[in-house]
C-alpha cells in the first residue's frame, strides 16, 4: 500500500499529549474568543500599546502567581499576597526617603519578603497553624502596619533614575513585563526539572508518602511560602517603581485575582495538581478581561458583573472539556 | 559466611507507644545480609510499627535503632532520606504514591535522576521501565499512577523497592492485592535482592508465599516478637527459637521443620479451632448477567447467581474482574447486555437503582473509596441507610447504637467503642466494617471485591464464615479474590474470568487451588 | 462622532454616581455625544494607574479623575499628560507642584475647607448649646487621603474656637453597617459623647443609627459629610444629625466635563482652578430643599 | 480502705470526653483571656450593653457561619457571603419601596438566597466548577449588581413596625442575636442528629465512600450551598431591619471574618471535620477581638495588626493543646 499514514504510534502519542494538555489548550481557546470579542467591541483593544497595558497589568498579578501556583500544588494557600506587597513597597519606600541607596532599599524588601513569607511557612509546618488562618493573619497585619506607619499617605522619595527604568519599557515592553516572562521561565523549570519542583508536588499530593521518600516536608512547606513573599517582594518592586511613592493601600485586593488567575488556570485548591502554563493562562484570561471590560466602557459596576460571569463560564467550559476529553481525574 | 557480619538492622530493646496502645514493647530485632526474614502476625501486632521505626519515619520512644551497626545520624523528618541513602527501600502497607505524578517520578520519589542538578526526564523513564520490565509489567512510565488499578499501584510500588542496589528490602504486604502470577515476580524479585546480598523483611498474611520465600520468621504478637524461627530450615539463624507471650516465655519450638498450624498458633495465642464446613441451599436464581461486554476486556460475560450461592470469580490480574463488578452495580456503562435481577430486566442499571434492589459492593480499595476516615465506626455502619435509624426523622441515638452494635458483635469487630474513628481500627477491622453496613442495610445480593485484602488470618477466616452465614440465610455473594486459595474454602461454585469470557466453571467440592490457577492462565 | 472620555471614580460611592449624572447631563446640554469609559479604583493608586494606562490605549480624548492620593496618583497623571491626554481632576487631584504641570483643571471643593465648614457649624451648634468642653468622637475613612484633609479642616475650625473641644475617640467606620456597629462601641466606651463626626456618607448615617439604637437621642448630636437622601431626612428630623456638609456630585461632574471640553479645544491654560460650591446644611428647611432639588436621590 | 475515691471509670471517661473537645476547650480559655484583659483594659467592656453590642455584632458573622460550617465540612468553599448579602437586602429594600407587604419582601428575599445558593451548588455538584471559582463569580457578580441597581446608594422605604422590632431588641436582648442563637440549636441538631447532616460529613470525609453507600452527593452538594443562600438571606433581613435601608456596599468582607471565625473554630477546610460549638466560639473570638479593640479605643490600623496576631495566636495555642492532648490526626 502505498498510501502513506501517520505511524499509529504517533498519533496515540500526540493524542495523548493533546489530552494531557486539554486543559491549556481550553484556556487558550477562550483568550482567543476573548480577544476576538474584545477586538470587535471596542477598536482600541488589539493596538500595540493596549497589549502591552495588558502584559503590565499582567505581571502584578503574575509575577506573585507563579509562587501561589507553588504554593496551592503544595496543598496550602497564600492570602497574605496584597497586603504584603503593600508592606513591602511602604518599607522600601521608607528606606529610599532616609536615602538608603536603591541596591539596599531593594534588597532589604526582598529579604523582608523572604523573612515574612517564612514566618507563615514555619507557622504553618512547624506549628501546623493551618495556612489560612497563618496567611490571614499576616494579612490584617500587614495591612495595618503599613497604614499605620504611614497614616494612609504615600511615602515619597527622591526621583531615582535606576527605579524610573524599572517602572518604564524597554523595547516597547514594560520591564515589569520582561521581568515576569523570566521569572515564568524560571517556575517553569523550578516546578519541573528540579528536585524541588517536583517535591512540591508530591507533597502537595501525598504529603505522606513524599515524608516516606525521604522528602523534608517541613522544608518544603516553608520554602513555598518563602517563595511566595520573595515575589511579593518582586511585585511590590515593580509597583514601587510604577507609582513612584510608597502607599499602604495599594495592592487591594491582589490576593483575590492572583488565586482566582491560579484556580483559572487549572491548578486544584486541594494540591498535588496545577502548572505555570496553566496560571499563566489563568493570568492572561484575568487581565484580558479587566482591560477589555475597561475599554469597552460599560459601567464599572457592571463590569464586575460581566468579570464574575466570564470567570465562571472560562471554567465551566474548560471543565466540560477536559471532562470530554475523558480526564475525569 | 564470615561470622564477623553486622545485621543489617537491629532494634534494641525498642519501644513505641501511641495513645493507649503500646505498640511495641521492648522488642529485639534483628535482620542479617542475604536473609529473607518473615514477620508475622495477627492486624495491630506491631509489624508496621516495627517496620517504621527501622526505615526512620517514625522515632522509638525508648530503645536503640541501628542501620549496619550504627544509629541514625539525623533526627525527625531528615531520617526516611538518611535510611534511603544508607540503602533502605521500603514498600509501606497504605499506598505511598502520589496520584498526581508519573509512575516515573514515583519510583524515583525524593531521589529523582539528575544531570547536572537538572532532572533528567529521559533516564528516569528509561530505569522505571527497565524496573518495571524486570517485574514483567510493561506499563508505560509517563501514565499517572492516579489512573492505574490498585494491583498496578501496588507493583509500581514494588518496583521502586527493587531500584538500585538495596541493602534491605522491607516489603509490608506487597501482595495484597496481587494474584498469582503478580506473586511469582515479587517472589523471583525477592529471592534475587538477597542472592545479590540483599536483606528483606517480608510482611504478609499468606502463608504459602511465606513458606515459598522466607529463610526465617519472626512472630509478632502484641507488640512483642513472640518468637523467630526457621521456615524452611535451609539457612536457619538457631536450632531453636523462643516463643514469648505476653512477655514470658512460654514455650520452645524445634524450628527446622515448623509447622504452618505452629506458627499460625503463635500468632493467634491460642489453637485455631477447626472450622465446620460450609453447606447451605442453593436456591433460585437472583441475578442473571447476560452478554456483557465492554472491550477491550470484556467481550461476552454470562453468568447466574443463585441465592444462598457464594460465587467465586477468578481471573488474573487486570482480566476485568472489578470492572464486571462495576457494571453490575451501574457504577460502569457496558457497551453491550443487561443484568436480571429476579425477574426484572434492567437494561441500564443505576447504582440507586441496584441498592434499592438489595444489592451491596464493596469496592477494592478500602482506603480509597470504603471507609470514611474520621466518621466512628458506627456512623460508618449506618451510612447505607440512615432511614433505620431515624425515628420520625431524627437519628437517634440509642436506634444508631444498637443497630452498630449488631453489627459489630455479628462480624467481631475489634474496636475500643462504637464511635471510634474507623481509620483508628486495624485493616480487617475495617473491612468487616465496610461488609457490615451492607448487613445493616439489608443486602440480599453481596458483591465483595477483595474483601480480605490486607487482613490477618484471623480476620480472614472470620470474613470466610460471615460470608458462609450470610449465604446461609439464603443471601447471594459474588466474591473476587486474588488469592486463589481463599476461593476453594468459601466458594460454592468459582467462575474463571479469562480473555474476556467466563471460560471455565469449578464447582465444590471439586475447587482446587492448582487447577483454578491454571483455568487463570489458560 | 462620540468623543471617548475616561472617567475614574475614588471608590464605590453614591456620590460618583452624581458626577457620572453631571457628566452626562451636562454633555447633554452642551449637544455632545459622549462615549463614557468609567472605571473604579476601589481607593487603591495601583489600580488607579492600571486604569490610566488602559484609558490612554483607549485613546480617550480626555481624562476626568478624582485622584486617590496627592502623591501617590502624580506618577499616573503625568503618563496621561505625556500621551496628550488633557486630565481634569474633580474632587480630589495631585499635589500642586506636578498639578500646575499635567493637570488642565480641577474641579473642587476644597476638603480642607469642606472640613471647615463643618467644624464652623459644630462650633456653632456648641456655643449656642453652652458647651465649651464637647467630646467628639470620629468615624473615619481615613484609609483614603480625602478624608485626613475633611478631619484637619474640621478639627482646625472646631478647635479654633472651642478650644475646650477634644477628639477623644478615632476608628474606622465608612461602610453603613460597620460604622453603626463600631459607632455603638465607641458609644460604650464614652457614655458622656457630645458628638459624632462622621466623614462620608456611610459614617454620618451609622453614627445617627448608633446614636438611635443606644438611646443617646437627645444627648449625643451628630455632624456629617456627603448629602443623601436617607441622611437629608434626617436633618429633616433634626433629632440628631445637626449638620451636613457636602460637594454635589452632580455640579462637579457638570464643571468637569465642562472644562474638559475646554481643555480638549485647547482653550484653557495649565491648572485652572475650578470652585465648586460647598454647601452646609444646618437646618430642615435646607434639607427639605435638598430632597425637593435631588428627586432623583443622586447627589 | 476508707477514703471515697472516684471510679476510675469515670474518670477515664470525663478524661476522653475531655480529649474530644480539646479544641473547644482551648477556645473558650482564649475567650476568657480576652474577656479578661478587655475586661481590664476598658471599663465600658464588661457592660451589659456591650455584650449586648457582642452579641449583636455577633450574630451577623454567626448565622452566615453555621451555614458556612457544613460547607466546609462537605469539603467545599463559600466565598460569595458578602456580597450575597448585600444583594439580598437591597433586592428587599426595592420590593418593599414598591411597596411589596413586608411578608412577601422577605420571603422574596429568603427564595432569592435559596436559588443564588442553589446555583452555586449546581455548578459545582452538577457541572464540577471548583466551589472556590463558582462563588468567586457570585461574589463579583451580585456586588456588582447591587452596586449598578442602586447607584451606591441606600435604598431607602417607609418605615415598617415589624421589620424596626426585628432590628430591636427583646427581653433586652437584640432580636438578630435570638435568631442567631435559635438558629445554632437547629444547625447543631441538623448537624448531629439527622442524616442529611451526618452525609455531609460523610461526603466531606470521603465522598467515594459516601457515594458508594448510597449518598446522593450532589444532592448534599447544591443542598450545604442552597443553605448557605439562605443563611446570606436570613442575615440580609437582620442587616436590612439594623440599618434601615438596603445598602450595597454593606457586608462587605464578611466572608472574610465568616470563614476566619469557622477556621478558626477548629473546622478543616480539606473538610469532613469540624463542629457547629467551635464555629460558635470561632464567631465569638472574632467578635470579641473586633469589639474590645475599638472600646479600647487605640488607632484603627493598629487593630488590625493586634487583630492579626491575636487569631494566629489562638489558633496556635488551640493547635498546641490539641496536640498535647495527643489528637494529632
Ligand atoms: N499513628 C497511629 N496512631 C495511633 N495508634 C497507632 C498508629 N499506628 C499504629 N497504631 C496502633 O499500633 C498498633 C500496631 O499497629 P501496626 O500498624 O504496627 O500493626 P500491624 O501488625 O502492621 O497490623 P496489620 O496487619 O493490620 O497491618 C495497633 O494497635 C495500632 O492501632
Ligand atoms: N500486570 C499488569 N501489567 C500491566 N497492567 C496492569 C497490570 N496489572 C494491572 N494493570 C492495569 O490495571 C488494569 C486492571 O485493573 P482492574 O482492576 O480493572 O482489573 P481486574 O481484573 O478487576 O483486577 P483485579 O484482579 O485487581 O480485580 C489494567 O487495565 C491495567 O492498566
Ligand atoms: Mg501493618
Ligand atoms: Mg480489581
Amino acid at each position: 500500500m502505498s498510501v502513506p499514514t501517520v505511524s499509529p504510534r504517533g498519533v496515540a502519542e500526540t493524542r495523548r499529549m493533546l489530552a494531557g494538555h486539554m486543559n491549556e489548550l481550553g484556556l487558550l481557546a477562550i483568550i482567543v474568543i476573548l480577544y476576538g470579542v474584545f477586538g470587535a467591541l471596542s477598536p482600541g483593544f488589539l493596538s500595540a500599546n493596549n497589549q502591552v497595558n495588558i502584559l503590565r497589568d499582567g505581571a502584578t498579578i503574575g509575577i506573585a502567581a507563579w509562587a501561589q501556583t507553588l504554593v496551592i500544588v503544595a496543598g496550602e494557600i497564600d492570602i497574605s499576597v496584597g497586603p504584603m506587597v503593600a508592606f513591602i513597597a511602604v518599607i522600601m519606600a521608607f528606606l529610599m526617603k532616609v536615602p538608603v541607596p536603591l541596591p539596599f532599599a531593594l534588597i532589604g524588601g526582598v529579604v523582608l519578603g523572604l523573612c515574612l513569607g517564612s514566618l507563615a511557612g514555619v507557622l504553618r509546618a512547624i506549628f501546623s497553624v493551618p495556612s489560612f488562618v497563618a496567611t490571614l493573619g499576616l494579612w490584617s497585619a500587614l495591612r495595618g502596619l503599613a497604614l499605620f506607619m504611614t497614616n494612609a499617605l504615600p511615602v515619597t522619595f527622591d526621583d531615582n533614575d535606576t527605579l524610573d527604568w524599572i517602572g518604564d519599557n524597554v523595547f516597547g515592553l514594560p520591564v515589569s513585563a520582561v521581568v515576569m516572562v523570566i521569572l515564568f521561565g524560571v517556575f517553569v523549570f523550578v516546578s519541573r526539572k528540579t528536585a524541588f519542583g517536583r517535591s512540591v508536588y508530591a507533597v502537595g499530593g501525598n504529603a505522606n508518602a513524599a515524608h516516606l521518600c525521604g522528602i523534608n516536608v517541613t522544608r518544603i512547606r516553608i520554602l513555598v511560602f518563602a517563595i511566595s513573599g520573595l515575589m511579593a517582594a518582586i511585585t511590590a518592586i515593580m509597583l514601587l517603581a510604577r507609582l513612584g511613592s510608597g502607599n499602604a493601600g495599594a495592592a487591594s485586593g491582589l490576593e483575590f485575582d492572583v488565586i482566582a488567575a491560579v484556580v483559572v488556570g487549572g491548578t486544584s485548591l486541594s494540591g498535588g495538581r496545577g502548572s505555570m502554563l496553566g496560571t499563566l493562562l489563568g493570568v492572561l484570561t484575568i487581565t484580558v478581561i479587566g482591560d477589555g471590560l475597561v475599554l469597552y466602557g460599560i459601567n464599572s459596576f457592571v463590569q464586575d458583573v460581566v468579570r464574575g460571569v466570564i470567570i465562571v463560564v472560562a471554567v465551566l467550559l474548560n471543565v466540560a472539556a477536559s471532562r470530554r476529553s475523558g480526564r475525569h481525574v | 559466611m564470615t561470622g564477623a557480619q553486622l545485621p543489617v538492622a537491629e532494634l534494641r530493646s525498642a519501644t513505641k507507644r501511641y495513645p493507649g496502645v503500646i505498640a511495641l514493647d521492648e522488642v529485639d530485632f534483628s535482620v542479617m545480609p542475604g536473609e529473607v526474614r518473615a514477620v508475622l502476625g495477627k492486624n495491630g501486632a506491631g509489624k508496621s510499627t516495627l517496620i517504621r521505626l527501622l526505615t526512620g519515619a517514625e522515632s522509638a520512644d525508648s530503645g536503640e535503632v541501628l542501620l549496619s551497626g550504627k544509629p541514625f545520624v539525623e533526627f525527625g523528618q531528615r531520617r526516611t532520606r538518611e535510611a534511603a541513602e544508607r540503602g533502605l527501600r521500603a514498600v509501606y502497607q497504605e499506598l505511598s504514591l502520589v496520584p498526581s505524578m508519573t509512575i516515573a517520578e514515583n519510583m524515583f520519589l525524593g531521589n529523582w535522576p539528575r544531570r547536572r542538578r537538572v532532572l533528567d526526564h529521559r533516564a528516569m523513564a528509561e530505569q522505571a521501565r527497565e524496573a518495571l520490565r524486570r517485574l514483567g509489567l510493561s506499563l508505560d512510565p509517563r501514565l499517572l499512577t492516579g489512573t492505574l488499578a490498585p494491583a498496578a499501584r501496588q507493583m509500581v510500588e514494588i518496583a521502586r523497592a527493587f531500584l538500585g542496589v538495596p541493602r534491605l528490602v522491607i516489603l509490608d504486604e506487597p501482595t495484597s492485592s496481587l494474584a498469582a502470577a503478580e506473586v511469582d515476580q515479587v517472589c523471583n524479585a525477592v529471592r534475587e535482592a538477597a542472592a545479590a546480598g540483599a536483606a528483606v523483611l517480608y510482611v504478609s498474611h499468606r502463608m504459602s508465599e511465606i513458606r515459598r520465600l522466607a529463610d526465617t520468621a519472626t512472630v509478632m504478637r502484641d507488640g512483642r516478637v513472640a518468637s523467630t524461627l526457621s521456615v524452611a530450615g535451609a539457612r536457619t539463624l538457631a536450632d531453636t527459637a523462643t516463643v514469648m507471650r505476653d512477655g514470658r516465655v512460654a514455650s520452645t519450638l524445634s524450628v527446622a521443620g515448623a509447622r504452618t498450624e505452629d506458627i499460625i498458633q503463635m500468632m493467634l495465642g491460642r489453637v485455631e479451632q477447626a472450622r465446620p464446613a460450609h453447606t447451605s441451599a442453593i436456591g433460585k436464581t437472583t441475578l442473571s448477567v447476560e452478554g456483557i461486554a465492554m472491550p477491550p476486556k470484556l467481550r461476552n460475560i454470562t453468568f447466574d447467581l443463585h441465592a444462598g450461592e457464594v460465587l467465586g470469580i477468578a481471573g488474573l490480574l487486570g482480566s476485568g474482574r472489578t470492572e464486571l463488578l462495576e457494571i453490575v452495580m451501574g457504577l460502569r456503562l457496558p457497551s453491550a447486555g443487561s443484568v436480571r435481577v429476579r425477574d426484572e430486566k434492567i437494561a441500564k442499571p443505576s447504582y440507586k437503582g441496584m441498592m434499592q434492589r438489595g444489592f451491596g459492593y464493596t469496592p477494592e480499595s478500602r482506603k480509597e473509596d470504603g471507609i470514611v476516615p474520621l466518621l466512628g465506626v458506627d456512623e460508618n455502619i449506618v451510612l447505607t441507610d440512615f432511614s433505620r435509624v431515624t425515628r420520625g426523622g431524627v437519628l437517634s441515638s440509642a436506634a444508631v447504637e444498637s443497630a452498630a452494635r449488631t453489627v459489630v458483635e455479628r462480624l467481631h469487630v475489634k474496636t475500643a467503642r462504637l464511635e471510634t474513628p474507623i481509620v483508628t481500627l486495624s485493616g480487617g477491622n475495617q473491612q468487616k466494617v465496610v461488609i457490615g453496613r451492607w448487613i445493616h442495610a439489608g443486602s440480599r445480593i453481596l458483591l465483595l471485591d477483595e474483601p480480605t485484602r490486607g487482613v490477618d488470618i484471623e480476620a480472614k477466616a472470620q470474613i470466610y464464615d460471615i460470608i458462609r452465614a450470610l449465604a446461609a440465610e439464603g443471601r447471594a455473594v459474588l466474591f473476587v479474590s486474588s488469592e486463589i486459595e481463599e476461593l476453594d474454602q468459601v466458594c460454592d461454585r468459582v467462575l474463571v474470568l479469562r480473555d474476556g469470557v467466563m471460560a471455565e466453571e469449578h464447582i465444590a467440592p471439586s475447587i482446587d487451588a492448582e487447577r483454578l490457577l491454571a483455568a487463570c492462565i489458560g | 462622532a462620540e468623543t471617548k472620555i475616561g472617567a475614574i471614580y475614588l471608590d464605590s460611592q453614591g456620590f460618583y454616581a452624581g458626577v457620572r449624572k453631571g457628566v452626562q447631563d451636562e454633555a447633554a446640554s452642551q449637544g455632545q455625544k459622549i462615549d463614557l469609559l468609567e472605571t473604579n479604583a476601589g481607593g487603591d493608586v495601583s489600580k488607579e494607574s492600571a486604569f490610566v494606562d488602559t484609558l490612554i490605549a483607549a485613546n480617550v480624548k480626555a481624562i476626568i479623575l478624582s485622584a486617590v492620593s496627592a502623591d501617590g496618583s502624580v506618577q499616573a497623571v503625568r503618563r496621561a499628560s505625556r500621551a496628550g491626554i488633557p486630565v481634569v481632576c474633580y474632587n480630589t487631584c495631585i499635589e500642586p507642584n506636578a498639578m500646575k504641570k499635567y493637570v488642565a483643571a480641577y474641579a473642587v471643593g476644597d476638603p480642607f475647607t469642606f472640613g471647615e465648614r463643618l467644624g464652623g457649624a459644630a462650633a456653632d451648634y456648641f456655643e449656642s448649646a453652652g458647651n465649651k468642653n464637647p467630646t467628639f468622637a470620629v468615624l473615619n475613612c481615613e484609609f483614603v487621603e480625602v478624608c485626613v484633609q475633611r478631619r484637619k479642616g474640621f478639627e482646625k475650625a472646631l478647635m479654633g474656637r472651642l478650644s475646650g473641644a477634644k477628639i477623644v475617640s478615632n476608628q474606622e467606620g465608612t461602610v453603613l453597617d460597620k460604622a453603626m456597629s463600631v459607632g455603638q462601641t465607641v458609644l460604650t466606651a464614652n457614655p458622656n459623647l457630645d458628638a459624632f463626626f462622621g466623614e462620608s456618607g456611610g459614617a454620618t448615617l451609622g453614627a445617627v443609627k448608633a446614636v438611635r439604637s443606644q438611646g443617646r437621642v437627645g444627648k449625643t448630636v451628630v455632624f456629617g459629610s456627603d448629602m443623601t437622601s436617607d441622611i437629608a431626612r434626617e436633618l429633616v428630623s433634626h433629632e440628631v444629625l445637626k449638620g451636613e456638609v457636602d460637594v454635589s456630585g452632580k455640579t462637579i461632574g457638570r464643571a468637569a466635563f465642562k472644562a474638559a471640553l475646554l481643555a480638549l479645544q485647547g482653550k484653557e491654560g495649565a491648572a485652572t482652578l475650578i470652585p465648586v460650591p460647598i454647601d452646609l446644611y444646618t437646618t430642615p428647611a435646607e434639607a427639605t430643599a435638598w430632597l425637593e432639588s435631588h428627586k432623583d436621590g443622586l447627589p
